[in-house]
């Protein structure tokens, strides 16, 4: 079997979950607990194995081979359109295959234990591995078409997922949130193909590659501002990131899913199979790292002063989004791709372990309810501040590599401006999660709850994410909390290894850059972006080194002791009202929901009431009641009388004789 | 001194044996006195004669198709295509209104008497004789003949003061019709020096009048006494009160022979004899088709008596009709044919439901209709194709009847017409739905189920089992099936229609 | 295939079944049944004989006949289907099945409400059989009849009022049609001396002066527009479809309103094609409008199958869309968006049938929970939502994906506009979704029974075509595209208008055009 | 001044006019009745006239088939009216009897 065959095989690694997934659609009920997820996981890990296989093969080729396309059917075809589904393996796609495939499986098992006891657990894993397949199919496909098939079951899956406990009504609305938004990104996505076909004659890549180049200044910025506005959707940058936090309704496991090795970073994958069309033209370029500039910082600052585990990584996850379309914004493909890589692996431990603690405290995910964990959960807590470390970047852990090579590059692009907001927004990252694996890990114990307050009933439909501001009620936990089982304890402690050690995969020493070189063909023909001296590299380091460990030190010294008294955030009270305003991440949210709920509300019920029902339709009703008024009008004539009735007659005789004599007269 | 002219019989044997049967129904009521057969034998007489008249109609059909259109009793009445076919109509609809009286009367509770036949075959012979009326005075004559029975027939039902205040009206308005009309004839042959109508059209081939307004004013009464008898608006006034008074069968036979008789000589005297003066009078008989069409529908809309409606919708109808004539072309002229044949059937089946449904006093309140369609689904059904096929559904005769007039306006260029009558048609839709909806979902507007507050609640309609007997049924079912199948296979009557029309 | 003549027998089999339901006795409603199941199962038969005999790659009619009804009225019968109409007569043949199965609730009448059940789908086929105008328009208007008995006999408590709007609203449309429909003929005869409403001789005619031409256009356009329903003749759909009893509620969106855009497709574009060229920017804004008005007003009401009815007026924007793209991308995906329209809301409508006989209310706010109760109808509901909100994988995705580029290919801003839409769309539904179906169930919804076998009948065929539609769209495109290609090549000739480059594309690859009766498609010219 | 024939013309027309006028204005039904009289007497001065004028038969054939039919009327008219007013004794004018409208 030579390489070529294997890659011929790539088709089955996302056709692996979606047979998983309809199987366990159709039985999933009928197979239960755990089989169902066994299945799930398995039919993942299969499809890792296949991804593996696959980067062997492409690895035994020579640079320019390295790209290989799998014809499948034609899908839809009419006029002078044509589009098929196809999957490209090169570097690129097989690398995001890896992730998804690789840290997948790892959650996937992790899921196996943590969903244990869910009512609807087959459909979750067929959802769950639906989810994967989907994003296996964005990744691989060979044109953007089929690109928007998984990047919409992407959102598909994510909207089930979130809202998997529907009958929490927060759970099912974060759901609908999360597709609306997405879809506005998705509109960005069409008009995107619509200005690609039109320009170019085809979706396919193997077009746009050769094409791109020569469309027109204004297309191509067109089209990648288009894409760009997907990615945002999809990828939760600023202005569109408001479903992300809401995400956080769906299961631990959910969340790490999205946040780690799905749908998030598709954004960023477009953005990097689509660099024909950004590459060149400065213009969208600048709004792309612009946008993760900012995104990374404002998410940053959002994320300071949250009170939910899992709330604060979902705006750390916003944030690190950010530096990744900071990077692909000024031409750094591949030190976005790197970041993706590392991203993935620490922020999936983060989740998985943030999913441990919520599970040892009895479903509480408040932070100002935890403290001093580390004894009771050593294991996860080994896995958590592996990775808080790394993504904090204190150096050798893999955080350090990638932050500091996209800040690098940024700045050797020449933007400073986007180099110094990326720089602000280590200082937060430094801050915001250290302050949660303190509060988490470290300082006083608070999830006990007094002698003699009695636990609150369960209530199943009450969603257990806290709101900022809301006051910390008794935690519900009875007894010690304790590790979970391996299934459970495993991923994370993998996981926090990747974190560890992810940084080897692009040290930035010559030869040592191997994920750049590997991804060197399918970024032909960008400009590669060289510091330009080693000196200015390594200045650039000790700057973020030292704004990071000064982020470090600053929580420390706050949150070293927990929280003595558990309504009192010390970050918060230093603060003051900049505090509030970080807590409800500048209000955003809120005006978003004001507007849709209030004028635009009015607008679409004034568009019902007054022009619908008041305008059109009175107007229809209107023609009819003046016709039925014009009959009743007749009616009063026919008053009964003889008399009138003659007059009606001559009346009718005087007219015709009266047309007698004009006509008589004219003619 | 002249002689007589001759006379030829074939072209007046129906009105003969119309005239004979007249004849005989009399003698036989006053010889025999009170016996109970006497009822039936001279309804079966009537039956008789009317076949007779029938068969007399179908050999001069022959003899028209294989020699031709002629002239005959000095050149005042035509036998042709058009008068045979509208003779037919007129005949069928007589012997339907016969077939139909004989249950309805004895419901109702009318004694007849024979005179109630008799005065409808007099009728009946006006109308064929103005089929094909030749001479504006046979015409005028024929008018008069058919009229005075329907007067009385009108007012049968003494009981009723309604059925005496529609003979009553009726009476006085028809009278002063016929008297525009013969006054507008008088002008006509002050003008023309003639009162046969090929006579008035060969003068008027012949010379260009100097000074047209005697003639035009002539030609414009007779418009008001035939638009009269055809129900056209303005001159429509007693249609709504006379058919509403009138028993059920009368109101049919009014509705089916006599529309379709008026028509006949309205067609026969603007297109036989003032065919040259066309674009004069075309103006006059669009203005007519509009105020019909929009008053009639219109009207129709806002009545609460089912019989009202129905008298409305027959001014309604004319206006349809008059869009064939208002084209003026021989599309039309066949439209217009075909239209009165097929609502003659439609029109009697209609009131033929309601002569079967009839009590004494007979009411037909749109309330009492309520819940008709569970009561006696087999007469809603029927009731139902008849008014779906008077509103013009496709599928049913009245469709196509449409479609034709539509057509020749089409052909004309009438397209305002055109467009009035299609809408007009729409607005006739509402009120047979409204009917139909009464009496399938028991009420006309969602929520209130019931009667308008204060006036008595009346009594529902076919509420006793009563069956239907065997001649109302033969009508009905007659009715129905050949609407169905004209309406789906319209080729044979179209064909005669248009036959008739050529042979002119 | 012999020269059986399969149209014919299409429309006649619903109507003799609807005349044998007429023999049954009144009370033995099983028997009507079985009349309506033989009936509408046969048709089924015939419908897929068709689709299986159809020959892909013709742009022609297929399947003609040809007999000369009246010559006096210039009525024909001619009945031929193409790739416009042949799917849609199968995807009636088919809802009318399903639809007779979700009506196994109705106990009152089940005769006539058979009866009227079948005349409905006799008349359906026949209008997208017809190539007369005549008959075209006698099946039409006809339609209206057994359409208007089911909603007043068979509706719930406004159907009086929805009955009569339906029947007069749609009339008044066609009302226009019919005037226009004649004015043609007559002037067609004018000029070439024969009365035929022939559409192939019709189109084949070089047509009424361009003023005449636009008038004749607009008269056409009221009645498709108000069927279909284009904003703002759209007002009848929300009323008719809330009142209509299940199984009309399913046809109505399914085919009824389909028959307004084929309308547009097969006669405005072949009989006045510069006036369709010309009216074109103000359609396609009446369609952008629709689409967005629609899905806007549908998130605003409290009525289920307000909402969907709302839904399909914004669908039946992208289909105007497509159509006045005058591509053949864009006619394409009308086509198909037509043809998968009736699964998705076919399905909608059926499931909102299953909760209204479990909670007797349509009302948004008498729901909540359902999702946690009866997961089974929840996944088909979702399912058929997402099929609308043109998820791909799912049949919506492909037709309003190409009527979109189509409408992009020709009219740039108006497509951007357009797919906005696919924003507000998601809204309204998903949220009505997230409002019935999420949250903890409420009051009598904790008793909801699942899916049952008979329900799990209905709906699931329908979202399995759907699915099927959705992955698999080629036997149906290439079905659909030569005859799209031959209308916008008309198109193209008649009027000199250039269409968009990327729609030229492919001119060259279309297979010759060669029907199954020769020489009388049409776009032959004489 | 000579009499020509126009005069009786005029004086048909004018009769018609009154007769009209009177069915109109007067509310006795037998008054009425006798106003159609007069209408059908001023067309039959107009064909006696025109008879003249034309030197032709006809007009004047016509006014015998007028008053027989006339008469006819009369007959037919008076018996309507006689019933309705047996049926009621009071007030028996066109105005009273206005049951049918609408």
């Amino acid at each position: 079997m030579n390489a070529r065959d294997v890659l011929d095989l790539a088709w089955l690694i996302p056709v692996l979950p979606l047979a998983g997934a309809a199987l366990l659609f159709c039985f999933g009920r009928r197979l239960g607990e755990p089989a169902a997820g066994w299945v799930a996981t398995g039919a993942l890990a299969g499809a890792f194995a296949l991804s593996v296989a696959c980067l062997v093969a492409l690895v035994g080729l020579e640079g320019p081979e390295r790209s290989h396309l799998v014809r499948g059917h034609d899908w839809i075809g009419i006029g002078g359109f044509r589009s098929g589904v196809g999957f490209l393996v090169d570097p690129l796609s097989i690398t995001w295959a890896l992730l998804v495939t690789g840290v997948g499986s790892l959650i996937h098992l992790y899921a196996v234990g943590y969903m244990h006891g869910d009512a609807r657990y087959g459909r979750f894993f067929a959802t769950f591995n639906l989810f994967a397949a989907a994003m296996l199919v964005l990744v691989l496909a060979d044109n953007f078409l089929l690109a928007f098939v998984g990047w919409e079951g992407v959102g598909l899956c994510s909207y089930l997922l979130i809202g998997h406990w529907s009958e929490r009504p927060r759970a099912a609305t974060a759901g609908v949130k999360a597709f609306v938004t997405n879809r506005v990104g998705d509109a960005g996505f069409l008009v995107a193909m619509f200005l690609i076909f039109g320009a170019l004659g085809s979706l396919d890549y193997a077009v746009m590659r050769e094409g791109a180049a020569q469309l027109p200044a204004e297309t191509a910025t067109a089209v990648a501002l288009a894409l760009f506005l997907a990615c945002m959707g999809k990828s939760a940058q600023i202005l569109l990131h408001l479903w992300l936090p809401d995400a956080m309704e769906g299961p631990t496991p959910v969340s790490a899913l999205i946040h780690a090795a799905t749908m998030v970073t598709a954004g960023v994958y477009l953005v990097c199979r689509a660099h024909p069309f950004f590459d060149r033209h400065a213009a969208a370029g600048d709004v792309v790292a612009l946008v993760g500039a900012l995104t990374a910082l404002l998410a940053g600052t959002a994320a300071l002063v949250q009170v939910d585990v899992k709330r604060v990584l979902a705006y750390s996850t916003i944030s690190q989004l950010g530096y990744m379309f900071l990077a692909a914004g000024v031409g750094a493909y591949a030190a976005a791709v790197f970041f993706v890589v590392v991203h993935a692996l620490y922020k999936a431990a983060l989740f998985l372990g943030a999913g441990t603690v919520i599970h040892a405290t009895g479903d509480t995910q408040d932070l100002r309810l935890m403290g001093g964990l580390r004894r009771y959960l050593p294991l996860t807590a080994a896995g958590f501040v592996a990775s808080w470390l790394a993504l904090v970047g204190v150096p050798p852990l893999s955080g350090f590599w990638a932050k500091d090579e996209v800040l690098a590059k940024a700045l050797f692009a020449g933007e400073p401006l986007v180099f110094g907001i990326g720089l602000a927004a280590v200082f937060t990252t430094g801050l915001y999660l250290t302050r949660e694996a303190l509060l988490v890990f470290f300082g006083n114990e608070r999830f006990r709850r007094p002698a003699g307050v009695p636990a609150p009933a369960h209530d199943p439909t009450v969603s257990p994410t806290v709101d900022y501001g809301t006051p910390p009620g008794p935690p519900p936990l009875d007894g010690d909390p304790h590790e979970p089982g391996p299934v459970m304890t495993l991923p994370v402690l993998v996981l926090g290894v990747g974190a560890v050690v992810g940084g080897l995969l692009n040290l930035p020493f010559r030869r040592l850059e191997v994920l750049t070189h590997w991804l060197e063909p399918a970024f032909e023909g960008v400009e590669e972006i060289t510091a330009p001296s080693f000196a200015a590299a390594a200045a650039v380091s000790v700057v973020s080194v030292t704004v990071a460990a000064l982020a470090l030190a600053l929580a420390w010294r706050l949150y070293r002791r927990g929280l003595p008294e558990v309504s009192v955030d010390p970050l918060d009270v230093r603060l003051g009202p900049l505090g509030r305003c970080f807590g409800h991440a500048w209000y955003y949210d809120e005006a978003v929901t004001a507007f849709v709920g209030g004028p635009a509300r009015r607008a679409a019920e004034r568009l019902d009431r007054a022009v619908d029902a008041g305008g059109i339709d009175r107007a229809v009703g209107a023609v009819a009641a003046g016709v039925v008024r014009a009959g009743a009008a007749m009616r009063a004539l026919q008053s009964g009388f003889l008399r009138r009735y003659a007059l009606g007659v001559l009346a009718g005789t005087v007219a015709l004789l009266g047309y007698a004599i004009l006509r008589a007269g004219a003619g | 001194m002249r002689a007589v002219p001759p006379i030829h019989w074939p072209a007046v044997a129906p009105v003969a044996a119309l005239g004979v049967t007249v004849v005989v129904a009399v003698m036989l009521r006053s010889l025999v006195r009170r016996s109970a057969w006497v009822d039936d034998a001279v309804i079966a007489l009537t039956l008789v004669g009317l076949a007779v008249a029938g068969g007399f109609v179908v050999v001069q059909w022959r003899i028209v198709r294989s020699d031709g259109a002629y002239q005959a009793v000095a050149g005042a009445v035509a036998v042709d295509g058009f008068a045979v076919f509208v003779a037919g109509v007129v005949l069928a609809a007589a012997a339907a209104s016969v077939l139909l009286s004989r249950s309805y009367l004895r419901t109702v509770g009318l004694a007849h008497g024979g005179e109630y036949l008799v005065l409808l075959l007099c009728s009946t012979i006006g109308m064929l004789v103005m089929a094909g009326a030749n001479d504006l005075l046979v015409v005028f004559v024929a008018l008069e003949v058919l009229s005075i029975p329907l007067y009385l027939l009108t007012a049968f039902d003494r009981r009723r003061r309604a059925s005496l205040e529609g003979g009553m009206k009726y009476f006085v308005l028809g009278s002063f019709a016929s008297a525009v009309f013969l006054y507008g004839v008088a002008l006509t042959y002050g003008a023309t020096g003639s009162t046969s109508l090929p006579g008035v059209a060969a003068f008027l081939a012949r010379t260009t009048l100097a000074e047209s307004g005697t003639l035009l004013a002539g030609l414009m009464l007779m418009l008001v006494g035939l638009g009269f008898k055809v129900a056209a608006v303005p001159f429509h006034t007693w249609v709504p009160d006379a058919y509403q008074g009138a028993p059920a069968p009368v109101t049919g036979f009014m509705a089916s022979a006599t529309k379709a008789a008026a028509f006949a000589a309205l067609a026969r005297v603007l297109f036989t004899g003032l065919d040259a003066y066309r674009s004069d009078w075309r103006p006059a008989v669009w203005a007519l088709a509009v105020l019909t069409l929009v008053v009639g529908n219109l009207a129709a809309l806002a009545q609460r008596d089912v019989k009202r409606l129905l008298a409305y919708s027959s001014v309604a109808h004319a206006g349809f009709i008059l869009i064939g004539i208002e084209a003026a072309n021989q599309r039309g002229r066949a439209a217009a044919l075909f239209y009165l044949a097929t609502y003659a059937l439609m029109v009697l089946g209609t009131f033929g439901v309601l002569a079967a449904l009839a009590r004494r006093g007979e009411r037909f309140d749109l309330e009492c209709f309520a819940g008709l369609g569970r009561r006696r689904p087999v007469l809603a059904g029927v009731l139902t194709v008849l008014l779906l096929a008077q509103a013009g559904v496709p599928a049913t005769s009245g469709f196509v009847a449409k479609l034709g007039v539509f057509q020749a306006a089409a052909q004309a260029r009438s397209w305002a017409l055109l467009v009035v009558g299609v809408l007009a048609a729409v607005v006739g839709v509402a009120y047979y739905l409204r009917v139909l909806l009464v009496m399938y979902t028991g009420a006309e507007a969602d929520g209130g189920e019931g009667t308008a507050e204060g006036s008595p609640v009346p009594p529902a309609l076919g509420a006793a089992p009563v069956g239907v007997d065997a001649g109302t049924g033969i009508v009905l079912a007659v009715a129905v099936a050949v609407t169905v199948w004209v309406g789906v296979a319209p080729g044979g009557l179209l064909d005669l229609a248009e036959r008739a029309r050529l042979l002119f | 295939m012999s020269d059986f003549p399969v149209l014919s027998a299409l429309i006649a089999v619903p109507f003799l079944g609807a005349a044998a339901t007429l023999w049954v006795p009144e009370q033995r409603a099983e028997a009507a049944r079985a009349v309506g199941y033989l009936t509408t199962t046969l048709t089924l038969g015939l419908a897929g004989l068709l689709v299986w005999d159809f020959r892909a790659g013709v742009g022609g009619f297929q399947f003609v006949e040809e007999h000369r009804l009246s010559s006096t009225l210039g009525v024909s019968w001619i009945v031929g289907v193409d790739g416009y109409s042949v799917f849609l007569v199968a995807v009636t043949a088919l809802l009318f099945l399903l639809g007779l199965v979700a009506s196994e609730t109705v106990t009152d009448r089940a005769k006539a409400y058979t009866f009227w059940f079948l005349l409905l789908e006799g008349t359906i086929i026949g209008v997208f059989c017809s190539l007369d105008l005549i008959s075209f328009f006698v099946f039409w208007e006809l339609m209206l009849v057994p359409m208007w008995f089911l909603i007043a006999g068979w509706g719930s408590a406004a159907r009086r009022y929805a009955a009569m709007k339906f029947f007069l609203y749609t009339a008044t449309g066609s009302a226009f049609l019919l005037a226009a429909i004649l004015a043609l003929g007559f002037l067609h005869r004018a000029d070439v001396g024969e009365l035929t409403f022939d559409l192939r001789a019709l189109a084949a005619w070089d047509g009424p002066p361009p003023g005449t031409a636009r008038w004749l256009f607009a008269g056409f356009m009221v009645a498709f527009a108000v069927k279909a329903p284009i904003w703002p003749l759209h007002t009848w759909l929300p009323d008719v479809h809330t009142e209509a009893p299940t199984a009309g509620s399913v046809i109505l969106a399914g085919v009824i309103i389909k028959m307004g855009t084929y309308g547009i497709l097969r006669f405005c574009f072949d009989l006045f094609p510069g006036a369709a060229v010309d009216a074109a920017p103000i359609m396609l804004t009446l369609a952008v409008v629709g689409i967005l008005y629609g899905s806007v007003v549908a998130a605003m009401q409290r009525d289920a199958k307000r909402v969907i009815a709302y839904s399909s007026v914004a669908h039946m924007g992208f289909v105007v869309l497509g159509l006045f793209s005058l591509t053949v991308i864009g006619v394409g995906g009308a086509t198909f968006t037509m043809l998968s329209h009736p699964l998705t809301t076919g399905s909608l409508f059926l499931v909102i049938g299953m909760l209204y006989e479990r909670r007797h209310s349509r009302l948004i706010d008498d729901f909540g929970g359902v999702a946690t109760v009866a997961p089974l109808l929840t996944g088909a509901f979702l399912v058929a939502t997402f099929a609308g909100i043109g998820l791909p994988g799912l049949s919506g995705f492909v037709g309003e994906f190409l009527s979109l580029l189509g409408a992009f290919l020709a009219h740039r801003w108006w497509g951007v506009a357009a797919t906005a839409g696919v924003i507000l769309a998601a809204v309204s539904m998903l949220w009505m979704v997230r409002r019935m179906f999420g949250g903890p169930p409420r009051g009598p919804v904790a008793s909801f029974t699942d899916l049952s076998w008979r329900e799990a009948a209905t709906v699931v065929p329908l979202l399995a075509l759907s699915l099927f539609l959705g992955v698999h769209p080629r036997p149906v495109l290439q079905r659909i595209e030569p005859t799209a290609a031959r209308t916008i090549e008309r198109l193209t000739e008649r009027t000199g208008r250039r269409p968009p480059a990327a729609d030229r594309a492919r001119a060259h690859h279309r297979p010759a055009a060669a029907g199954r009766v020769p020489a009388v498609g049409h776009g032959d010219r004489r | 001044m000579r009499v020509t024939d126009t005069w009786y013309l005029v004086v048909g027309a004018l009769l018609f006019s009154v007769g009209a006028a009177g069915v109109l204005l007067r509310r006795n039904v037998l008054v009425i009745l006798m106003c159609i009289e007069l209408m059908l007497n001023a067309a039959n001065l107009s064909f006696v006239t025109f008879a003249r004028r034309l030197d032709d038969v006809t007009g004047q054939v016509a006014v015998f088939f007028v008053l027989v039919v006339a008469a006819a009327e009369v007959a037919v008219g008076l018996a309507i009216v006689v019933a309705i007013f047996r049926q009621r004794r009071r007030g028996a004018t066109a105005d009273d009897v206005s049951l049918l409208r609408g």
